[in-house]
C-alpha cells in the first residue's frame, strides 16, 4: 500500500479507519501555532554595545533585511521586546544595567550573544570586561566573530527560530523555575518586588 | 432585548430607511448581519493596513519587508498577535492599575464606532445611496445618526483619553511626557480638525454621513473641488497629527521618549494600542474619503451589473490611496519638534482653515443675494491678505519679544 | 627618516618656530647646560618641543603657553613608571613615578609643544588646568580614574570610566591586568 | 509661513567663550555623582511640583549611539544642565596595549572607534613608525591614505544614518547604511574583514591591493555623487529637516577652541582647521581638497560639514588611484616586517624570523611620541611611551569623541528633548572611543 506523505500509510488506514492516521488533521495543538508566532515575530529590543551593534545595525540594513523575518520592529522599550542581541563587549559598569533591561523583559524571552566579546570577553581578557555574557543572564544562541557579519547574525536569528519552533526553550524555563511569577530579588535590603500579573 | 424595544430606541434614529415600515426580525438579523460585516471588514483591513506599511516602506528603502509568515509576509500581523496575546504581561505597580488597563480600550473603541458612520458602498449616482436585501432596503453604512460628522469628532477626541491617561497611569517619566505630549497636540489639533470639517458642512448642509456622500454624487461635486482644496490639506495634516503619525509621532517618538506612552505597556495591551493606531489610520483614511472624495463614488458611473460592489471597490480603492500616503510620510519625512508642531497647528493650520471657512461662507452668502462674484471672490482674497499679514506682523512680534528675553507676563 | 612621512617634523618649533622667537631663545641654541622656554627646562623628544616643568610652576607654564597662541589642550594623560628608572628628562627634574603629559596645539602657525609634569608617588596631587583650558575636565577626570592622581581644583573629581565604587586606579603598573571575577552584584531596581 | 523662516543665527552669535569656564551651579554641566541617580525611574512622580525633574537618559536608550548615559535636570520639556555619564563600554584597551607588542597593537586599537577602525590603526601604526625612525614606501603612504578616505565615507555614511534616524527621518538609516555597505564591501575585499580590519600596521600595509581594485573603487565612486545628491534632496532641502537642525546645539569658535574640539564640530563654526591640509601626514600634501567649513556652528552645519567632507573624501580617492605608484606595500626591513608568504615555504630562516616576529614582536627604541591625524570625528592622537622593549610602556589615545562629548551639555542648555536627540547624533560619538 502507498504511503500519503500527509496522511500516513494507507494500509494502517484502511485497517484502523481514523485512528491509524498519523496526526490529527482537523485539529492542532496551539502550542504549535503559539510557536510558530513566536518564531515569526521576533521584536528585538534596541540595545547596541559596540562595534557589533553596527553590524546589527548593518543586518537591518538594505542589504541582509532582518525584516524578511519580521524581526525590523527593534523595540526601544524592553517591555515589548522578545529577545535581546547583545551586541558587544559587556563592561562591569554595564552589566548590572544589562541585567536590569533583561529582567523589565516579559517572558517569553531570548538572548542571542553577539560576537566574541560578549560571548567570553573575546580579546580583553582584562579588569574591565565581563567574561561572558553568560555569568549575567541565560545566553541561548551564541554568535561567533569579531564582529560577527551581518550573515552570522542572521543564521543566529534562524537558529533561534528553529529552537522556538522546537519547543525546547519553553521546556527548559519551566524547568528552571523561570517564567511568569517569579519575584526580583533586590540590592541592599530592599523589599522584594512582586511582579503583578494580570491574567 | 426585545423587538418593540429596540423599535422604540430606534424611531426618533430612523434615519435608514430600513426602519421606516417598522422593526421586525428581518431587520434585525440585518443589522447584526451589517455589524459584523463592519466589524471584520475592519479588522483584516487593519491586519492587511499593517502588512501593507510594512511592505510598502520596505520597498521605498530597497528591502524585501516580511516575507516568512506567510505568502509574501501576509500573516505577519497576525503572528505578531498571536505572539503578543501569549506574552507576559505587567501591570507597574506605581501606576494606577483600573486607569492602565482601561487606556487601551479607550483608543480602540473610538476607531471602530467611527468606522460604523462611514457609508461603505451603494449607488448614490442612480438613486440614494440604499441597497437592496432580501426585499428590504437599506443604506450600506452601519448607522447614520444625524450628527454623523459631529460624532466622527467626538470619538476623534476620545482616542486622546486613551494615550493620555495610558501615559499618566504608567507611573513612570517617559511616558508622562508622551502623554503631556498628546494631550497639548491632539487637543490643539482638534481645533483646525473641527474647523476643516465646518467647510464641509457649510457645502453639504448636513452632518449626517449619509447626505454628505449623496451631495458629492457626481464626479465634479466632490468636496475636494467645492470647498477648494484648502480644507482637505488642513484636515489632512491635522488628521495626521491627530492619528500621531509620522511626521507628528512625538507622543511615541522612539528616539526621544522611548517608547512614549506605550512604553510601560506589554503584551495584549500593547497589541491593542497598535491596533488601535492603525485601525486609526484606515478609518480616518475612511472619513476623509466621505467627507471629501465622495464616498463610494467613483470615476465610471455605477454599473448596476456589479451591484454594490462596484461602489465599494472605489471606496477601497481611495482608502488604499490615503493609506499610502500615510505610509509615505513615514518614510520621508523627519519628526517635527514639539514647539514647531504647535506653533504648526496654531498659528498655520488655524487662521488658514478660520479664514477659509469665513471666505467661503461670503461667497454662499453672496451667491445667494445675487452679488458680483468677482468683486466678493476678490474682496475675500483681499480680506484673507490682511488677515495673514497682521498675524504675522504678530507672530514675529512675538518671536523678536522672546529672543529678546522679555516674557508676556 | 624622511620629512613627509612624519607629521612632527613639519611642526616642529625647536628649529625656528615662533616660541623660540617670542620667549625662549635659549631653546634654539644647543649648548651643553640644560635648555629652558618658558622659563623651565625643555628636551627634543622625535623632534618635539617636550617642557618639564615641577608642579608649581605648572599651571603658570600652561598659561604662558595659552598667550603665546596655543589655544587648546588636545590631550592630556598620566603614565605609571613603576620601576622603569632610565628616562629621557633633563637634568634638574628628578623622575618620579607618575607623570602628566600635556599636549598642546597652536594653530598659527601650526606647531604643538608637550609638557610633562612629574608627580611623586607619595603624595600624587597636582594643580587642576580647568581654569586655563575646560576642556582637561574629563581627561582629568580619565586621569584620576585610571592613575589617582589628584587634581587640586577640579570642579568634578569623580571617576569617569570605572564604575563609582571601583577600587583601585586599573592602569597602574601595580594593577593586576588579567581577568578579575565579575563584581556582578544584581538588578537594582524593580522590574 | 511660520514652518519655514526660523532664525538660526541670534543664539549662535550671542554665545559667548565665558559659558564653558564656569564651575558652580550656573554652568551647563550638571556636576552631580551620578551613582545617586537611579537608573531605572522608581522616583515618585508628584504631578503639581514645579521643581526641575532629573531624567535619566540611557545608557540603554535608542539615540544614545550605544551606551552614552545623559542625566538630564529638565524644567518640563527643556533641559536647564545635562552631564554626559560614560564608561559604559570602558574596555581597558589602554591596559591591554600594554600586555601587546607593537605588531599586535593595531589588532587592540582598531577596535575603539568602530566606525573608523582604520584610523586607529594608522595612528598607531605611525607612532610606533616615528618612535622606530623609519619611513613606509610611497605605495604603502598612498593605499593607507586611499583607505582611510575610503573609511571617512562609510563613517560619515553612518553619521547620516544615525542622524537622520534620529530626527525621526527613519528611512535614512537605511539610505545611509546602504551607502556604507558599498563601501564596506570594498574594505572587505582589500582587508578582508567588514571592520576591525587590523591592515594598516607598522611598516606599511597587511596586504597589496588586489586585482581589480581600480575597477571596484572606480566604479564605487561613480555610484557614490548620484546616491549622495539624493541626500540632499531628501535632507537638506527638506523644510522640516532644516527647521529641526538649523540654530539647534550652538557654538563657537572660542567655546570649541577652549574645550579642546576638534573636526567637523569646530569646522562647524566656521574656523577651518584640518589637520590634513595644516599638519599634513601621509601624502595629504601631495593631495588637492577643500577644507569643508559651516558658518554658524549648528547641527545643520555638522550635518552639511559631513555630507561635504564625504564628497570632498572621493574626490581625494580619485587622485589617491591616479598617483598609486608602484613598489612595495611594506618595508622591506627585516626588523620590523615579516618575511614575504612565499619565502616563508623555502627558508627555516624565514619561517623563524616569521615565528619570531609574531611572537617576540621588535623591539623599539627607547622614548615617547604623541601622533596625530585627522579622523572623521577630530583630532586622533596617539601617546606611545616606550621602555626599549617590544611592547609599550603606556599607549594612550586621545579620543576625539571623548573630548567632543564636553560640548554636549553646553549645547543642550535651554534645549528642548528633541534638540537633545539632534545634538548627540551631531556630535557624533562613537562610545567605543569614548571609553576605549
Amino acid at each position: 500500500m502507498p504511503r500519503i506523505p500527509i496522511l500516513g500509510d494507507t494500509a494502517e488506514i484502511a485497517e484502523k479507519g481514523l485512528g491509524g492516521l498519523e496526526h490529527n488533521f482537523l485539529t492542532a495543538r496551539i502550542e504549535d501555532l503559539v510557536n510558530w508566532s513566536r518564531a515569526r515575530s521576533l521584536m528585538p529590543a534596541t540595545f547596541g554595545l559596540a562595534c557589533c551593534a553596527i553590524e546589527m545595525m548593518a543586518t537591518g540594513g538594505s542589504h541582509y533585511d532582518i525584516a524578511r523575518f519580521g524581526m525590523e520592529t527593534f523595540r526601544a522599550s524592553p517591555r515589548q521586546a522578545d529577545v535581546m542581541i547583545v551586541s558587544g563587549r559587556v563592561s562591569q559598569k554595564m552589566a548590572p544595567v544589562l541585567r536590569q533591561i533583561y529582567d523589565q523583559m516579559m517572558e517569553p524571552k531570548w538572548v542571542i550573544s553577539m560576537g566574541v566579546c560578549a560571548s567570553s570577553g573575546g580579546m580583553f581578557n582584562n579588569y574591565a570586561i565581563v567574561q561572558g555574557v553568560d555569568q549575567i543572564v541565560p545566553v541561548d544562541v551564541y554568535a561567533p566573530g569579531c564582529p560577527p557579519g551581518p550573515e552570522t547574525l542572521l543564521h543566529a536569528i534562524v537558529t533561534l527560530h528553529k529552537m522556538i519552533e522546537s519547543d525546547e526553550l519553553v521546556k527548559r524555563r519551566d524547568a528552571n523555575g523561570g517564567g511568569a511569577g517569579v519575584t526580583v530579588e533586590q540590592r541592599d535590603g530592599q523589599t522584594a518586588t512582586q511582579i503583578v500579573l494580570s491574567r | 432585548m426585545s423587538i418593540a424595544m429596540l423599535s422604540a430606541l430606534s424611531s426618533p434614529l430612523a434615519v435608514d430607511p430600513l426602519f421606516v415600515g417598522g422593526v421586525g426580525l428581518e431587520e434585525v438579523i440585518i443589522v447584526i448581519v451589517k455589524v459584523l460585516i463592519a466589524f471584520v471588514l475592519l479588522l483584516v483591513a487593519v491586519m492587511l493596513m499593517i502588512w501593507f506599511e510594512r511592505k510598502l516602506h520596505a520597498d521605498m528603502t530597497n528591502r524585501m519587508g516580511p516575507t516568512i509568515a506567510g505568502p509574501f509576509g501576509l500573516l505577519q500581523t497576525l503572528a505578531d498577535g498571536i505572539k503578543l496575546f501569549f506574552k507576559e504581561d505587567l501591570i507597574p505597580k506605581k501606576g494606577d492599575r483600573f486607569v492602565f488597563q482601561l487606556a487601551p480600550y479607550l483608543t480602540l473603541i473610538p476607531a471602530f464606532l467611527i468606522f460604523a458612520v462611514v457609508p461603505l458602498g451603494g449607488d448614490f449616482d442612480n438613486n440614494d445611496g440604499t441597497i437592496s436585501v432580501f426585499g428590504n432596503t437599506t443604506n450600506f453604512q452601519l448607522a447614520d445618526p444625524p450628527i454623523g460628522v459631529l460624532f466622527v469628532l467626538a470619538m476623534s477626541s476620545m482616542a486622546v483619553y486613551g494615550i493620555m491617561l495610558a501615559g499618566w497611569s504608567s507611573g513612570s517619566k517617559y511616558p508622562l511626557f508622551g502623554s503631556v505630549r498628546a494631550s497639548a497636540q491632539m487637543v490643539s489639533y482638534e481645533a483646525a480638525l473641527g474647523l476643516s470639517l465646518v467647510a464641509v458642512l457649510l457645502k453639504s448642509g448636513s452632518l449626517s454621513t449619509h447626505d454628505i456622500v449623496a451631495g458629492q454624487a457626481d464626479g465634479w461635486n466632490w468636496n475636494l473641488w467645492i470647498t477648494g482644496f484648502i480644507p482637505f490639506i488642513v484636515f489632512m495634516i491635522a488628521s495626521t497629527a491627530e492619528l500621531n503619525r509620522p511626521p507628528f509621532d512625538l507622543v511615541e517618538a522612539e528616539q526621544e521618549i522611548v517608547g512614549g506612552f506605550h512604553t510601560e505597556y506589554s503584551s495584549i495591551r500593547f497589541a491593542l494600542f497598535f491596533l488601535g493606531e492603525f485601525m486609526n489610520v484606515v478609518t480616518m483614511s475612511a472619513v476623509m474619503v466621505t467627507l471629501f472624495f465622495g464616498g463610494p463614488d467613483g470615476p465610471i458611473p455605477f454599473l448596476a451589473s456589479v451591484g454594490w460592489l462596484w461602489g465599494m471597490f472605489w471606496f477601497m480603492l481611495k482608502v488604499v490611496g490615503f493609506c499610502f500616503v500615510f505610509v509615505w510620510f513615514r518614510a520621508t519625512l523627519p519628526r517635527l519638534r514639539y514647539d514647531q508642531l504647535m506653533d504648526l497647528g496654531w498659528k498655520l493650520l488655524i487662521p488658514l482653515s478660520l479664514g477659509w471657512l469665513i471666505a467661503l461662507a461670503v461667497l454662499d452668502v453672496g451667491r445667494d443675494n445675487g452679488w458680483n462674484t468677482a468683486v466678493v471672490g476678490i474682496g475675500c482674497f483681499a480680506g484673507l491678505m490682511v488677515m495673514g499679514a497682521l498675524l504675522t506682523a504678530a507672530v514675529s512680534a512675538g518671536q523678536r519679544k522672546r529672543l529678546a528675553g522679555e516674557g508676556f507676563d | 627618516m624622511s620629512e613627509e612621512s612624519d607629521t612632527a617634523v613639519a611642526d616642529t618649533p625647536v628649529a625656528d618656530g615662533p616660541v623660540a622667537d617670542s620667549e625662549a631663545p635659549a631653546a634654539a641654541e644647543a649648548g651643553s647646560q640644560p635648555e629652558t622656554a618658558y622659563g623651565v627646562a625643555v628636551t627634543d623628544s622625535r623632534g618635539q618641543m617636550v617642557l618639564h616643568p615641577d608642579r608649581e610652576t605648572y599651571v603658570e607654564t600652561i598659561t604662558a603657553l595659552r598667550d603665546d597662541g596655543f589655544v587648546s589642550v588636545m590631550d592630556l594623560c598620566g603614565v605609571d613608571n613603576l620601576n622603569r628608572v632610565t628616562r629621557d628628562l633633563p637634568v634638574g627634574v628628578g623622575a618620579e613615578r607618575f607623570e602628566v603629559v600635556v599636549s598642546l596645539i597652536a594653530h598659527e602657525p601650526p606647531r604643538r609643544i608637550r609638557v610633562r609634569v612629574q608627580i611623586p608617588e607619595n603624595d600624587p596631587t597636582v594643580a587642576s588646568l580647568f581654569d586655563v583650558f575646560p576642556g582637561t575636565e574629563n581627561l582629568e577626570r580619565e586621569t584620576w580614574d585610571m592613575f589617582g592622581v589628584t587634581f587640586d581644583g577640579h570642579p568634578d573629581p569623580s571617576r569617569i570610566l570605572m564604575p563609582p565604587d571601583w577600587q583601585g586606579h586599573p592602569l597602574r603598573k601595580d594593577f593586576a591586568v588579567g581577568s578579575v571575577p565579575v563584581q556582578f552584584k544584581g538588578a537594582a531596581a524593580p522590574r | 509661513m511660520t514652518l519655514l523662516d526660523t532664525p538660526s543665527d541670534s543664539a549662535a552669535s550671542a554665545a559667548s567663550a565665558k559659558r564653558v569656564f564656569l564651575r558652580d551651579e550656573t554652568s551647563a554641566v550638571l556636576r552631580v555623582d551620578e551613582s545617586n541617580i537611579p537608573l531605572a525611574e522608581t522616583v515618585d512622580i508628584d504631578p503639581m511640583s514645579t521643581a526641575p525633574m532629573i531624567v535619566n537618559m540611557g545608557p540603554v536608550h535608542p539615540s544614545t549611539h550605544g551606551v552614552l548615559r545623559l542625566v538630564l535636570e529638565m524644567q518640563g520639556e527643556q533641559v536647564l544642565r545635562s552631564k554626559p555619564v560614560i564608561g559604559y563600554l570602558h574596555t581597558g584597551m589602554e591596559k591591554t596595549g600594554e600586555q601587546l607588542s607593537f605588531l599586535q597593537g593595531t589588532t587592540n586599537v582598531t577596535r575603539m572607534d568602530y566606525a573608523s577602525p582604520l584610523f586607529n590603526e594608522l595612528v598607531f601604526s605611525l607612532a610606533t613608525e616615528k618612535l622606530l625612525n623609519i619611513e613606509v614606501p610611497p605605495r604603502a603612504q598612498w593605499i593607507r591614505t586611499m583607505m582611510c578616505e575610503l573609511n571617512r565615507i562609510s563613517s560619515h555614511m553612518l553619521f547620516q544614518a544615525t542622524n537622520g534616524m534620529d530626527v525621526g527621518a527613519v528611512s535614512m538609516m537605511l539610505y545611509g547604511n546602504r551607502l556604507r555597505e558599498e563601501t564596506l564591501r570594498i574594505l572587505e575585499k582589500v582587508t578582508g574583514l567588514r571592520m576591525n580590519h587590523n591592515y594598516i600596521r607598522p611598516g606599511g600595509v597587511a596586504v597589496d591591493l588586489p586585482d581589480g581594485w581600480r575597477e571596484d573603487i572606480g566604479g564605487l565612486l561613480d555610484m557614490l555623487p548620484p546616491l549622495l545628491d539624493e541626500f540632499d534632496q531628501l535632507l537638506t532641502g527638506q523644510p522640516i529637516f532644516r527647521e529641526r537642525l538649523q540654530g539647534v546645539g550652538a557654538i563657537n569658535t572660542e567655546e570649541c577652541l577652549a574645550l579642546g574640539v576638534t573636526g567637523p564640530i569646530l569646522r562647524g563654526t566656521g574656523y577651518a582647521w584640518d589637520l590634513r591640509r595644516d599638519m599634513p601626514y601621509l601624502k595629504y600634501d601631495e593631495l588637492d581638497f577643500d577644507v569643508i567649513v559651516g558658518s554658524y556652528g549648528d547641527c545643520f552645519d555638522r550635518y552639511a560639514v559631513r555630507l561635504a567632507e564625504a564628497r570632498e573624501s572621493i574626490r581625494i580617492v580619485r587622485q589617491c588611484i591616479e598617483k598609486m605608484p608602484t613598489g612595495d606595500y611594506r618595508l622591506q626591513d627585516k626588523k620590523v616586517t615579516p618575511p614575504p608568504r612565499a619565502r616563508i615555504d623555502e627558508s627555516m630562516e624565514a619561517l623563524i624570523h616569521h615565528f619570531k616576529i609574531f611572537t617576540e614582536g621588535f623591539k623599539v627604541p627607547e622614548g615617547e611620541v604623541y601622533v596625530s591625524i585627522e579622523s572623521p570625528r577630530g583630532e586622533l592622537g596617539c601617546y606611545v611611551v616606550s621602555d626599549g622593549g617590544s611592547h609599550p610602556h603606556r599607549m594612550h589615545i586621545r579620543a576625539p569623541s571623548f573630548v567632543n562629548l564636553q560640548t554636549m551639555p553646553h549645547m543642550m542648555q535651554d534645549a528642548l528633548v528633541a534638540d537633545v536627540v539632534a545634538i548627540i547624533s551631531s556630535v557624533d560619538p562613537v562610545l567605543g572611543e569614548v571609553d576605549r
